[in-house]
């Protein structure tokens, strides 16, 4: 092909083939009109990997993640992610790669489709042509009763272009009732969010409406907030609607801080699980890249999710997003040295160090949470009562809560690499602080030890 | 759905997007008085007649970007441009003035009011920093050079060069390409400086 | 001034009014011919302060750090460093501030010098025209005995502009010999130096010649390495030749390692002191910024140290360097954002962000060094035996190091933030299981009680 015909070929304004709509969550009709971003989006189906992401290997299903750590399946004991819990892939397995997962031989939620199906028009049905109201009845259906109306309904598919693109004009937007609910309450508080201004500036403004990420967001946050309806720390069972605990923050502390002041609507306190062994009750932390995103340096300098993970690409005469979302270290080129003037390899070795120096610290707190489970585990078994156990147990909480909120989330420490260390660090300091106030139990059991009462735990 | 509210920005957007200029250090916007005043008495009722000649007032009108460079305060700039990867394909004004005719002179009395002004009384801020009309007229020009290539990636319905160069701008991700790495230099100790500095009591201030 | 001066200005050739020599300690002679750096150098007299930099109060001595922070004085129990621990401040203060700590009440070694005075022409007197052999017997010499010697030759200057330039052309030259073994010792290891590419170089070629900075260093490496002949951790005493620690690398846990394998001139293991309270051979760390510095981002980007504290400035149509060496949070729009392009505020926060991170994982470093010396005090005390605390004590030299290095290094993390937090993490995790060490060798005491044989120190 030659320059001239590459012109023509691009000189066609946009010519829309077929028309698309709010219903149309087949990629491939909307790939008859832009199909560069299909060929990319479709590609999410090949299997690639590095060292701490994705998937690259030949089996039907990623590695077990509690099999590569045994210390997460110990951490999860008494709940579903200790059946199974695996390595991410790319968007094309989302719907299978649930479906399949035996987390599912629990009983589990509708809420569960939310980010794994383009639900939109389901959510629609629901509630008689209202989005949200459907969305508001969908976490009281199991998930087997939703998938199977899900697949009557013909929208059994992965995220589609509809649930980041408007129809009409093609611009980003978000779908999610359960983003859009939580931006709203984070909009609605007054913690800081440097990275997001367009919330600053609503917040000086009269308030008459709430916050509206698809009228009131800049295009350059809204590159992040697509990616923020999926990529977040959540909850999700038939107990209570499906939620974004972004109501004081987005930082591990403020979400710790908002499920302990939550209750379920029966009013008992907020709790994931009571764990197995030891009778903590403790939290579930999940995939909190936006969360963590927004703590980092480059939230701070505007440096959105797209930038990395859908650089753009030249493709003929033209420049478009590269709609194979991965990991950018397999496209360094395009997703940091436009901005990042030094070599490929340099840029890998910066990655690296973040990324072991996260690892080494993920491991030391999986050595001391164990420890501490050993720890109650034999308290117990020598007849230590709950009473003298109980600030063991919350330590417990507070340190299973920030290992797994950095274990879960998934760039190994890259997106804010001092702020996962901090996190990391006082997760090791509650679960070491939690055997100390075990063996200061034991020992209290004997008055003529040193000790004497369960130790306090030590402020933030 | 929500997505027709973006045709017409809220006003409110556009103040944010002057709120999102990086560096912008809260300078006023030339007012419209100034470029009336600049057109009518032409640059020289910024800067005094003598000053302009004297500053190669004229060749400031031409595309020589050694014009630019009158101004040893230039200097970084046009050394990072002779580096930079359109050296061979854009001079100064192809970037920094608009193209039509009349804004394009418009802009550069307006600058040269300004910049001639504030370089004799040295009182502009260092290190220089790319204000947000510069801004503005920066991407125009960008995308009018790769209009073809980028075309799929403008969104003229959330506002033109102006909405684009605070929301998205073209360096946000290219800001090498005029002139490599930040060329900027800070300027010299100034009375000023150690006033603002509440923390330092014993602070001395210079003659 | 209008432009007609301006560009008369600009074209002002610089002119030597009087020669300068090796022997030219005093600033003020140097100050005739480079009347702008000079005008620089002096306002390092005035005091400058910031939340965590600094000192800009009006008594005669900053601050008590140990007063500040108690932990502080306590980890330092049986050291110089537990009587008297002050705030820095500018160069023009570096040798009276010396010569007023009341840590000089214990015996000290003339290498205290080194860091602290124009001593070059002392170290050729000592060594008759040879300042290497002269540095290598200075250590020998008490304190007292060199600053007499200092005072007599006329030379008592602080850092002085022919401590960091050559005479002859101004040239940047490394003058301390401690810095040069120092380095020397660097280069021959093969610890990664990713931010000195030269010594990466110099490996790479015959090795015939040591590797020589004021040769093999580039302009670059230079604007850091004059710093690093004295901003770094170092052992001074008069047991042992001034030592700068890098024969294993630069990092925390390189430098514990070297320290862990060195000994004394008379054999003994080396050792800083021992812990009056617990008996523990700890380790001292002195302001390793060099050290952590190229841990960081900056460093691998060669963001030199002259870039943030001694940034070029416009003076006219010069561009000179800023020699009022000061924090950059006094300059920030000549310290940063010549390259950053963000709004001062902006800048400012960030670094706020990161040294309020640090700074809340430093004190909580702090109660957990107490606790574990608590513990061993009270364990001491019940009768425990020096064999069942050995691992105690052995933790406690670890957490004390690392909890030190980030505690001595001066900029409260932001020279290397993700690797500062890293090494307090791995602080807390000893502390905290040193303190259970205690109560399991308290427990083993008592055969009846779980927990059994002291813990074994988890790996890294
Ligand atoms: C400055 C670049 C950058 C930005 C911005 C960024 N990421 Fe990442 N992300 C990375 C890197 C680097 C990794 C590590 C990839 C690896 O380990 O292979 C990563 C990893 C991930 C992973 C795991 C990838 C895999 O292959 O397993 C996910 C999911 C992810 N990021 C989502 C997000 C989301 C959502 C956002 C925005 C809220 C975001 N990222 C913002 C660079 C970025
Ligand atoms: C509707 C929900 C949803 C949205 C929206 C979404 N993701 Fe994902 N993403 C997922 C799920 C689910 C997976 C895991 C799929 C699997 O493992 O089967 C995933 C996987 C990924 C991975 C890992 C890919 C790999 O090869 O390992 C990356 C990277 C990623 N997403 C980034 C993004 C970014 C960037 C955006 C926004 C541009 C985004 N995602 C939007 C749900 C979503
Ligand atoms: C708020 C969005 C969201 C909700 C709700 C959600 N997921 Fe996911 N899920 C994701 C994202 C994002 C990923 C990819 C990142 C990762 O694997 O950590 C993912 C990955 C997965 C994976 C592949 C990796 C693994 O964990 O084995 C499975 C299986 C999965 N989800 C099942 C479920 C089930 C079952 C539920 C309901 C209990 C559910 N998801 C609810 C967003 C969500
Ligand atoms: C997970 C979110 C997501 C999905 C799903 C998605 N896109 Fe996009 N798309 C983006 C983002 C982010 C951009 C960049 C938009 C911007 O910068 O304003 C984009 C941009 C585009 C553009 C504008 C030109 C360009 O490439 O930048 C087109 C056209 C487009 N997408 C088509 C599609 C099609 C067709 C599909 C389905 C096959 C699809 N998109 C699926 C996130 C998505
Ligand atoms: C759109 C611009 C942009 C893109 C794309 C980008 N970065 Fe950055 N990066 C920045 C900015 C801005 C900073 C903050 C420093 C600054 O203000 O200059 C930064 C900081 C960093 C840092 C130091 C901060 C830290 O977290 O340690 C690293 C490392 C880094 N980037 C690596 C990467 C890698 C790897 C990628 C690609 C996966 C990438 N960046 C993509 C702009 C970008
Ligand atoms: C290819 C386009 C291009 C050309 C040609 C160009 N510039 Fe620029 N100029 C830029 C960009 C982009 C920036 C913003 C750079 C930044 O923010 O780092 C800029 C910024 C500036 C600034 C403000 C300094 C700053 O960092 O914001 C000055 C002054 C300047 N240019 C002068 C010149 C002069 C003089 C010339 C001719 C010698 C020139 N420019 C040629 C693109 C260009
Ligand atoms: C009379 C001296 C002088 C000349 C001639 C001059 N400049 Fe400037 N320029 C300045 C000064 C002074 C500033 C700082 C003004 C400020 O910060 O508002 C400046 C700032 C700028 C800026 C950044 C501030 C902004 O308004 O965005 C740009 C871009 C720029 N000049 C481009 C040029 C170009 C292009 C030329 C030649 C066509 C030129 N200058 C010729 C003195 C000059
Ligand atoms: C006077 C016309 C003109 C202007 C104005 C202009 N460019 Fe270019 N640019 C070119 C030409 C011609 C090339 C080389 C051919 C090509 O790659 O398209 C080029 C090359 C590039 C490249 C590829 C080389 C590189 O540096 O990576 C980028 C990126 C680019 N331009 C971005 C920009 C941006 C951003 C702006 C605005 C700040 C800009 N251009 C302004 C004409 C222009
Ligand atoms: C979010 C980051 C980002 C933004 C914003 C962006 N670009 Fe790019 N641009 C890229 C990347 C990445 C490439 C490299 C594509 C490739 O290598 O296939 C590129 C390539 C280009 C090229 C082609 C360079 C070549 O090698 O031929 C030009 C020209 C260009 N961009 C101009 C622009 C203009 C004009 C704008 C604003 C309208 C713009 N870019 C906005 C990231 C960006
Ligand atoms: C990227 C910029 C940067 C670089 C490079 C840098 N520093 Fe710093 N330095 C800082 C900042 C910011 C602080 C914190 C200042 C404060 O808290 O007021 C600091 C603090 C310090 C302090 C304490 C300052 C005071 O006022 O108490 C010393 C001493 C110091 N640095 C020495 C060095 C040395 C030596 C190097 C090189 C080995 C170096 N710095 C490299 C930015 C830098
Ligand atoms: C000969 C030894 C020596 C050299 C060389 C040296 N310093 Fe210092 N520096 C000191 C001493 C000693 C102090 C503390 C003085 C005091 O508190 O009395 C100090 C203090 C400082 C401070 C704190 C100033 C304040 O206002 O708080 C900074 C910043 C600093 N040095 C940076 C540097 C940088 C950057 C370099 C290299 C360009 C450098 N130093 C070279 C010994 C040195
Ligand atoms: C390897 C270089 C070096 C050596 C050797 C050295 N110092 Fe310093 N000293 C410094 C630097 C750099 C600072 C400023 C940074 C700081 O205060 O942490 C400093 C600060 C000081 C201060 C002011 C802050 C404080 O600690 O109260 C005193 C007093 C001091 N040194 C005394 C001594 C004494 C006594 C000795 C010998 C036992 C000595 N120094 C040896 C480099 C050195
Ligand atoms: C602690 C180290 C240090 C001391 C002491 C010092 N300088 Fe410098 N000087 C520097 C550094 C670093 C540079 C930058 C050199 C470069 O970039 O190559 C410099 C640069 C210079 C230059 C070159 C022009 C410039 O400003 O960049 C002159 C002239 C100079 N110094 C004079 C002096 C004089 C006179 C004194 C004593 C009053 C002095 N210096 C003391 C570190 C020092
Ligand atoms: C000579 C250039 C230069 C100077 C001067 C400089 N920086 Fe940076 N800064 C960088 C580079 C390069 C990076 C790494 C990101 C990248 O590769 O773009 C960076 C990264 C950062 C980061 C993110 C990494 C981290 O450690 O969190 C912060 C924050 C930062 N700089 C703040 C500052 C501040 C504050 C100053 C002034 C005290 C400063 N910088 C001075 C070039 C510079
Ligand atoms: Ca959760
Ligand atoms: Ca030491």
């Amino acid at each position: 092909m030659n320059i001239a015909e590459r012109k023509a070929e691009h000189r066609q304004p946009f010519v829309r083939v077929v028309e698309v709509t709010e219903d149309d969550t087949d990629p491939a009709k909307w790939g008859k009109n832009w199909p560069l971003e299909y060929d990319g989006y479709k590609r999410t189906a090949l299997q690639t990997g590095t060292r701490f992401g994705g998937y690259a290997g030949s089996e039907a299903l990623p590695p077990e993640k509690i099999e590569r750590d045994p210390w997460l399946a110990r951490m999860f004991k008494g709940y579903a992610f200790s059946i199974d819990y695996r390595d991410r892939r790319g968007h094309a397995f989302m719907l299978s790669d649930q479906e399949a997962t035996k987390r599912l031989t629990k009983p589990q939620s509708g809420s569960c489709l939310h980010c794994h199906a383009s639900i939109l028009p389901l959510y629609r049905q629901l509630g008689n042509g209202d989005a949200m109201a459907g969305f508001e009845h969908s976490f009281e259906y199991s998930y087997q009763e939703l998938s199977a109306k899900l697949h009557e309904s013909g929208h059994a598919h992965p995220v589609s272009c509809v649930d980041c693109h408007a129809p009409a004009d093609m611009a980003l937007r978000v779908t999610r009732p359960g983003f859009v609910r939580g931006i709203q309450a984070l909009a609605a508080s007054d913690a800081p969010v440097p990275a997001l201004p367009s919330i600053a500036l609503w917040r000086q403004g009269k308030r008459t409406a709430p916050y509206d990420p698809n009228v009131d967001a800049t295009r350059n946050e809204m590159r992040s907030f697509v990616c923020g309806q999926c990529h977040v720390e959540y909850y999700c069972s038939t107990k209570m609607i499906l939620t974004f605990p972004w109501g004081k923050g987005l930082s591990a502390q403020d979400i710790e801080a908002y499920w302990d002041e939550t209750n379920f609507p029966d009013g008992k306190k907020f709790v994931d699980y009571v764990h197995e062994e030891t009778g903590a009750h403790v939290l579930k932390a999940q995939h909190p890249e936006f969360e963590l995103w927004n703590q980092g340096i480059h939230a701070r300098n505007g440096v959105s999710c797209a930038d990395c993970h859908m650089p753009y690409m030249r493709e003929g005469a033209a420049k478009i997003s590269d709609h194979w979302v991965r990991s950018p270290l397999l496209n360094v080129n395009r997703s940091c040295q436009t901005c990042h003037r030094a070599p490929e390899s340099e840029l890998r070795a910066r990655v690296n160090v973040i990324q072991e120096r996260n690892y080494e610290l993920l491991q030391r707190g999986g050595a001391a949470i164990v420890a501490l489970i050993d720890g109650i585990v034999a308290a117990k078994a020598s007849g230590a009562t709950p009473e003298a156990l109980a600030p063991a147990l919350e330590l417990q909480r507070r340190a299973q809560w920030r290992l797994d909120f950095i274990a879960a989330e998934n760039s190994m420490g890259f997106h804010a690499p001092q702020e996962a260390a901090k996190v990391l660090a006082e997760a090791i300091d509650y679960a070491r602080q939690g055997e100390i106030a075990v063996l200061r139990a034991q020992a209290a059991a004997r008055p003529s030890l040193p000790g004497g009462a369960p130790a306090a735990l030590s402020e933030e | 759905m929500a997505t027709k509210d973006r045709s017409e920005p809220p006003s409110k957007r556009a103040w944010l997007l002057r709120s999102l200029i990086p560096a912008s250090h809260g300078r006023k916007q030339t007012s419209s008085l100034v470029w009336v005043l600049a057109v009518a008495l032409g640059l020289s009722a910024g800067v005094g007649a003598y000053t302009f000649s004297y500053a190669k007032g004229l060749s400031y009108f031409g595309t020589d970007p050694r014009a630019c460079t009158n101004c040893h305060i230039m200097e970084p700039e046009y050394a990072g441009w002779q580096k930079g990867s359109h050296h061979d394909v854009a001079v100064c004004i192809d970037c920094h003035l608009p193209r039509s005719f009349v804004s394009k002179y418009l802009v550069k009395a307006e600058n040269g009011y300004r910049h001639g002004k504030l370089f004799t009384t040295q009182t502009f801020e260092e290190p220089i920093t790319i204000k947000p009309a510069g801004l503005a007229i920066l991407q125009s020009n960008c995308e009018r050079c790769h209009a073809d290539l980028v075309h799929d990636i403008l969104r003229p319905e959330r506002g033109g060069a102006a909405a684009a160069a605070a929301e998205f701008p073209c360096i946000h991700c290219h800001w090498t390409v005029g002139h490599g790495e930040r060329a900027g230099l800070g300027g010299p100790l100034s009375a000023t400086e150690f006033g603002a500095q509440p923390d330092a009591p014993n602070m001395e201030i210079r003659d």
